[in-house]
């Protein structure tokens, strides 16, 4: 019953801030920035799937996000397949990439599963840069609005409103999972392998299955972003980009769907802040990042809620 | 009946016979021990048998089929499930879930319904709730169904390893070291919750140090030293072998 | 053709020689403390940047390499002490974040405290090109060669011949017996880095006169490090060494007989291989977890 | 108490959103945006670019202004990333409400801000290079630097002028490289050029020896040209001198500066590149209508920030006053007057050249802006 | 007495591993602790070395409270301990793992130190050069022993010698024991081989989930059923 709350009280909380916002928003500056900060929560609820509640780290998530935005990008612009259907595809070439290099992968542990996955990243970047004939090159592709039966959706505004119903639903269908049998055995996953495995668990398979799922959730959130900004460099594939996903699920908080969607939103709107102080803004960033994991090693939210549980008496 | 078949069964790391040649067998209902000093291959033996290494030659055969090399979880689904000297809990977790995990075999794990939350999959869920805060009561942790498990103490933490390893329904249960770190009390409450196990006609294999405990209710005793069967027999048989007594107390001078 | 291939080999083996040295400074703080330092090459950079801008700020190269090194240690020091110590214990991601924002930070720094231009050596001893059956190589090669050699023999002294250096070794070894026989940990661990960063001070002020530097020059030999000491197996020096010579030749056969283009993704396609079947890298320690 | 922490957290949402609102309101100054890659790999263009376009909007608001009005500039690093310039793009457009763009230091972050320029009809003169920023035309983006398509056929035609017929090329695979590597192979047959070696290194390449082993084994080379910038082209340039490469060595504009000598040292010698006029105001004849105007520039950007100038400064030099003269010419900051009289810029002198704009030429400079120089003794020469 | 432990409580995360224990040994004495597996012998040699946390209570060295010492120091102090399971620095050779031994001490009598453990161990001389990892179990233990006594202790602290060792080798550590007794040298020895530790003892302490639940002269001990029931559950 508690959990319940939890789940339909925080759902209707998010949805109630995406509504309210924008009565902030004095022109579509703040709807650009919002939209940017939702695609990178939607993002990184899934990567912390893989990363928070599954325990294994990835350094190349940029790389599925930008195979997403390439895939989108390439079959609208240069075969004229409709923007659903290339959003789609995309998403299952992604899924099936993933499928074929995870198994093998997730075998690895620590910081040698870190390298192996900022290899598959880097390997994409490169490929996105070289491949100047399809994807443009460094220099990057444009292309259209997302239309879908019919409807078209461009401007900020617009986009706002789908990709908050968007993040709803992402955040809905995450809390679905980690609440369920599947969800549990990805758990189980992190908090002991062998524990799990001897109660029944096949965990390699749930590993390569969470694998899949974030590497779809980048490739979906991957193809929007290219419709919505109009234009993609192959640079969305580097290894920063990877870096500043896991910093925005660490920051926030492991293991806590809010948590990243926290960190998300936080880490979008940095760079944004700092754009006044902008040759401090590097260390400034390094500082934060440096100073949250020290003293709140949990991340934002996770330490917020503990020290509130702490003083309102352990309860 | 014989559930358990352990055959000249031998494990190295590096040259160093952890187990070696050792031949037993574990009869269906039995509370079987196995004891030996420290180093003796106790563990190995236990993750020998539940897959988690693979031996270095030998068999074992459960239900008389040959299992040897198989994957834990593949065990698992087999009948077989375990408890660990150092915990494996899932401290991620709360407590239920932890036991909850334990009945993923028997619960829908299709990854769709899943995501969605079907109705049945909701329901499902419910009923695995209510029935393993039941096992949780009958291993003793009734005031703890709502815990996290990171909060709680360590007794509990080796009774939630029991109640995790019974919601998978095995046919058989090892459990290494329950009462290890435990105090007298603990000792005596664990030792119940093994009684009322073996009572629903789950086949216990125990790895233990308690002597009290393993000596009070072992139906079956092997010893263990350096790898290799030292005794076997009931526990008055065990107790009065001299080789054991030796074994553990040492020589004199 | 030979002398194509000689040539590649050269190549390889003056990126590789620069690789292994910033694998080399991963290899030994992983060692001490299990840390992956990503802001190794920030070390690099400090030391180039540092003794670079010094020279053409009128100070003599024989002082402002010493200064530079002393920059950088101290850098690597007040790291330990202020980012990496207090979150011990941590996950494997929250301290892989925190080396990342290190590493940014220092950046940061350095782009304003100098300035984000490039800046050069002059060459140890001149630009002469020395020819070998048909290749020819740079003297600043063979200085980066021969102080490569010198760092590791001085390392291998340091490890092997001085009761500190044991020391350290031991406690890569076993943490518990080396604290049973009085090794302060904490000191250790503040070595580890200290060393580290004057390593990567030389490797940036060698290399300097072959690939210039600027602020940013440490993110590119920091992964490459990483790649090393990765390849070759977490803590282990020679692994690093022979990752990174590893790194090195593939990029340069890569470039001279596949394609230049792809030179980068060969190179880390051969390293996921070799983690596949190596998961511990080639010369990792492999154990048996006991549960 | 979760709640409650929830909606701590939109506060914050709320709040770092409302921060900007208070920026919007629009003052007297002109304003004039900038996105410029002021830091990441593309900073040696940004960088400078930044320090000119500061320095002149602080000397002309110290002069009085435009039309009266004081100069407000707003300047946005994008690290490079085109992402982030789209977003700061719209910032300036939306909440600073600038009045022109000046910026867009790379290619890719110019296309990125493009179709937000057109949708909000601003006028967006862009400080990057490749041809796609101008061909086709857009009705509110020009463009002051050179293109790498004019860049190569310079190249290519001075190669033809020395009977080259077969060369191997190196090319950074980054964006300018990148791109100067396409359009030259668009080009180059078109000059009875074969590309016989076609060779790519990384930007941040220690050594590029074995790409350039390759190049001096093909068959019939005559020639090697190189597309980058940074340090790569300075490493390019010292590993041809090891490898004892007998061929001339051509070097794209990209490396017009200073700089590129300082970094490759003796190897530079003979090193031939296109490059404006800006970059050798002593040389240029006296009757040369650049020469006064480089030189001027030259001299004040030199004693402003003590560093040699780069053509990149030179770049948003030439953007500042076109845009400037423009606004001068429509007496009003309207953005569609300000828009065609930048279409009118005629024989504006800059540092790249002449500029003679018109709605087809988005750029005005004519390949003639490109002189041919070579490096001799450490210094430019000009050649032609 | 040199080593005086009062009121001594430690935690493994949630396990109290010690609840209050009380423990004395005089300079020269031999004391046994022996009891069960996981009774929390281990835990105590560590804390006495400085390298598990103590939660309460005091540890007294030669009459100074070291309760909160750097085990670093402790060592310099003169407590020395080999460790459970050996420990040995097992790819550095056996005469490195002597040397890192005598790490606190400097000058000449630690060569001289070393050649006596060589007289002692014969077999560590022979192996010398070999990685310690690459000895036997009972060339380890004696290593680690070794290892111990090069830091020159006031009290030597022993943590189960025999373990994992044939009888034979059993036999022969604790000749080495009884020898180094011999010479003057304190010990606290930690065993699970209850017979013959107490054998060889003073006094002796058995212990039993985390407290102390016996104390007497170690030949007095040998007698005493109460021993028996703590291992074997009679």
């Amino acid at each position: 019953m508690n959990l319940m709350t939890a789940r339909t009280g925080g759902l209707a909380l998010l949805a109630v801030v995406i509504t309210v916002a924008p009565v902030g928003f004095s022109n579509s500056y703040f709807y650009d920035v919002a939209v940017n900060a939702m695609f990178n929560a939607i993002l990184c609820v899934g990567l912390n799937l893989l990363i928070g509640y599954a325990g294994q780290i990835s350094l190349g998530h940029a790389g599925f996000f930008a195979l997403g935005a390439y895939g989108s990008g390439i079959l609208t612009e240069r075969y004229g397949v409709p923007a659903i259907g290339a959003l789609v595809l995309s998403a299952a070439v992604v899924g099936v990439l993933a499928f074929v290099v995870a198994r093998p992968i997730l075998k690895l542990k620590g910081h040698y599963l870190a390298m192996a996955t900022l290899g598959i990243g880097i390997i994409i970047h490169i490929v996105l840069k070289t491949e100047s004939g399809i994807t443009g090159g460094p220099d990057g592709m444009s292309l259209g609005n997302f239309k879908m039966l019919g409807l078209t959706i461009k401007g900020d505004q617009m986009w706002y409103w789908v990709v908050g119903f968007l993040l709803v639903l992402a955040v809905w269908l995450s809390l679905n999972l980690i609440d369920s049998p599947v969800g549990r055995a990805l758990r189980a996953v992190h908090g002991s392998e062998v524990g799990a495995e001897v109660v029944g668990v096949d965990t390699s398979s749930y590993k390569v299955l969470v694998f899949v799922v974030s590497a779809v959730f980048a490739s979906v959130v991957g193809s929007l972003f290219a419709h919505k900004n109009g234009f993609i460099t192959p640079d969305i594939a580097s290894f920063f980009h990877s870096v500043e996903l896991v910093t925005m699920v660490v920051l926030g908080g492991m293991a806590s769907i809010y948590g990243a969607l926290i960190g998300a939103v936080i880490l979008t709107l940095l760079p944004q802040v700092l754009a006044a102080v902008e040759q401090y803004e590097a260390m400034i960033l390094g500082a934060i990042m440096m100073g949250t994991m020290i003293f709140m090693p949990k991340g934002l939210l996770p330490s917020l809620l503990a020290s509130l549980k702490r003083r309102g008496g352990g309860q | 009946m014989s559930l358990l078949k352990v055959e000249k069964l031998s494990k190295e790391f590096g040259g160093v016979h952890a187990v070696e040649d050792l031949t037993f067998s574990v009869e269906a209902g039995h509370i079987h021990s196995i004891i030996g000093p420290n180093g003796a291959g106790k563990t190995t033996l236990f993750n020998l048998i539940t897959g988690v290494y693979t031996p270095s030659s030998g068999r074992v055969l459960f239900q008389d089929r040959l299992v040897s090399g198989m994957k834990p979880y593949e065990l698992a689904a087999l009948g077989m499930s375990r408890t660990f000297q150092n915990l494996q809990i899932f401290f991620n977790m709360q407590a239920i879930e932890n036991v909850m995990v334990g009945h993923h075999l028997h619960l829908d794990r299709r990854f769709l319904p899943s995501l969605l939350r079907l109705p049945k999959v909701k329901r499902r869920d419910r009923e695995c709730r209510d029935y393993c805060a039941g096992l949780m009561e009958f291993v003793g942790l009734a005031k703890y169904i709502d815990a996290d498990a990171a909060s709680m103490p360590y007794g509990a933490l080796k009774r939630l390893e029991i109640a995790r390893a019974l919601a998978a329904q095995p046919k058989m249960l090892l459990l290494d070291e329950p009462a290890a770190g435990l105090n007298a009390t603990e000792s005596r409450e664990i030792d119940e919750v093994i009684k009322k196990v073996a009572a629903t006609g789950v086949t216990v294999v125990l790895v233990e140090h308690d002597m009290k405990m393993v000596m009070g209710i072992s139906d079956q005793i092997t010893a263990l030293d350096y790898g290799r069967k030292l005794a076997e027999g009931t526990p008055a048989e065990v107790r009065a072998n001299p080789e054991v007594v030796s074994a553990y107390l040492g020589t004199h001078g | 053709m030979f002398a194509a291939f000689l040539q590649y080999l050269f190549s390889g083996l003056t990126s590789g020689a620069i690789y292994a040295l910033a694998g080399l400074g991963f290899a030994i703080i992983y060692n001490a403390s299990h840390v992956i330092n990503f802001a190794q090459g920030e070390f690099i950079m400090i030391g180039g940047m540092a003794t670079a801008t010094m020279v053409a700020a009128g100070v003599p190269i024989y002082l402002a390499i010493p200064l530079a090194m002393v920059a950088s240690m101290l850098v690597g020091v007040a790291m330990e002490k202020f980012a990496v110590e207090p979150a011990r214990n941590a996950d494997v991601v929250t301290i892989i974040i925190i080396t990342i924002g290190a590493s940014i930070f220092l950046r940061g720094a350095a782009q304003i405290i100098w300035d984000k231009e490039f800046h050069s050596l002059p060459a140890f001893s001149g630009e002469t090109p020395i020819a070998v059956l048909g290749a020819t190589l740079m003297p600043q090669s063979l200085w980066v060669f021969g102080i490569s050699a010198i760092v590791i023999a001085l390392l291998w002294y340091f490890f092997n011949r001085t009761m500190f250096g044991k020391a350290m070794l031991g406690t890569s070894h076993n943490r518990l017996a080396a604290q049973l026989v009085g090794v302060a940990v904490k000191k250790v661990l503040l070595a580890s880095f200290a060393l580290s960063a004057l390593l990567g001070a030389v490797g940036g002020i060698v290399v300097t006169p072959i690939t210039f530097t600027n602020y940013e020059a440490g993110i590119m030999l920091g992964l490459k490090g990483f790649s090393a000491a990765v390849l070759g197996g977490l803590g282990n020096g020679t692994g690093a060494i022979v990752g990174g010579l590893i790194v090195g030749i593939a990029e340069a056969m890569a470039s001279g007989y596949l394609s230049s283009a792809y030179k980068d993704a060969i190179a880390f396609i051969i390293i996921l291989f070799v983690l596949f079947f190596m998961p511990s890298g080639l010369f990792g320690k492999r154990g048996t977890d006991r549960v | 108490m979760r709640n409650l922490m929830k909606w701590g957290v939109a506060a914050v949402v709320v709040a770092g959103c409302s921060t900007y609102a208070g920026l919007a309101n629009a003052a007297d100054p002109i304003k004039i945006g900038s996105i410029l890659s002021v830091t990441g790999p593309a900073s040696f263009l940004g960088e400078p670019e930044k320090k000119t376009l500061e320095m002149y909007v602080e000397r002309i608001n110290k002069e009085g202004g435009v039309l009266g009005r004081k100069i407000e500039l707003v300047v946005y690093d994008d690290g490079g990333a085109g992402e982030k310039a789209s977003t700061f793009t719209k910032r300036l457009i939306e909440s600073d409400k600038v009045d022109l763009l000046i910026g867009g230091s790379t290619t890719a972050t110019t296309m990125a801000a493009v179709p937000l320029a057109e949708r909000n009809e601003v006028p967006f003169i862009s400080l990057a290079g490749a041809v796609v920023i101008v061909e086709p035309v857009k009705k509110w983006v020009f463009k002051t630097p050179h293109t790498d398509k004019m860049a190569a056929e310079k190249v290519f035609s001075d190669m033809k002028k020395r009977g080259i017929t077969k060369i191997g090329m190196i090319s950074e695979d980054a964006g300018f490289g990148k791109s100067g590597h396409d359009q030259s192979l668009a080009v180059v047959k078109s000059y009875g050029i074969e590309v016989v070696a076609d060779e790519i290194y990384s930007p941040k390449d220690p050594d590029v020896t074995a790409q350039l082993t390759k190049i001096k084994n093909a068959v019939g080379v005559q020639a090697v040209f190189n597309f980058g910038f940074g340090q790569g082209p300075a490493i390019v340039t010292k590993n041809f001198k090891q490898l004892g490469i007998a061929l001339p060595l051509y070097q794209s504009h990209g490396v017009a500066s200073k700089d590129f000598i300082k970094l490759a040292g003796d190897a530079a010698e003979g090193v031939r590149l296109p490059a404006a006029g800006q970059v050798v105001p002593e040389q240029l004849a006296a009757s040369d209508p650049q020469k006064p105007v480089v030189t001027a520039f030259k001299k004040d950007y030199e004693a402003a920030f003590k560093s040699d100038v780069s053509t990149f400064a030179g770049h948003a030099y030439d953007g500042l006053q076109i845009a400037l003269a423009a606004i001068n010419r429509a007496k009003s900051t309207d953005k569609a007057k300000v828009r065609d009289e930048i279409e009118k810029t005629s024989g504006y002198v800059g540092t790249g050249g002449l500029v003679s704009m018109s709605p087809t030429d988005h750029m005005g400079l004519s390949p003639s802006a490109f002189h041919m120089l070579e490096i001799r003794k450490g210094d430019w020469v000009l050649i032609d | 007495m040199l080593l005086e432990i009062s009121g001594l409580t430690s935690h493994y995360g949630r396990i109290q591993a010690l609840k209050g224990i009380d423990v004395q040994v005089a300079e020269g004495e031999l004391v046994a602790l022996v009891g069960a597996n996981g009774a929390g012998k281990t835990t105590l040699l560590r804390c006495i070395s400085g390298v598990q946390p103590v939660t309460g209570g005091t540890i007294k060295f030669a009459g100074q409270d070291i309760t909160k010492m750097g085990p670093e120091k402790r060592v310099g102090l003169g407590i020395s301990q080999s460790p459970e399971g050996r420990q040995v620095f097992g790819p550095m050779s056996v005469e490195d793992n002597l040397r890192l031994g005598a790490y606190r001490r400097h000058g000449p009598d630690v060569k001289a130190d070393m050649d006596r453990m060589y007289e002692m161990f014969p077999i560590l001389h022979k192996k010398r050069e070999l990685p310690a990892g690459t000895l036997s179990g009972g060339q380890q233990q004696m290593l680690a022993i070794a290892r111990a006594l090069m830091a020159n202790p006031r009290v030597l602290l022993l943590d189960e010698p025999s373990m994992g060792l044939a009888p034979l080798l059993v036999a022969e550590i604790f000749r080495t024991i009884q020898a180094l007794k011999d010479q003057g040298t304190t010990i606290f020895l930690v065993e699970q081989n209850a017979y013959a530790a107490l054998a060889i003892a003073d006094r002796g302490y058995v212990l039993e989930t985390g407290a102390v639940v016996l104390t007497d002269q170690g030949s007095r001990l040998l007698n005493d059923d109460k021993v028996k029931e703590a291992y074997l559950g009679l």
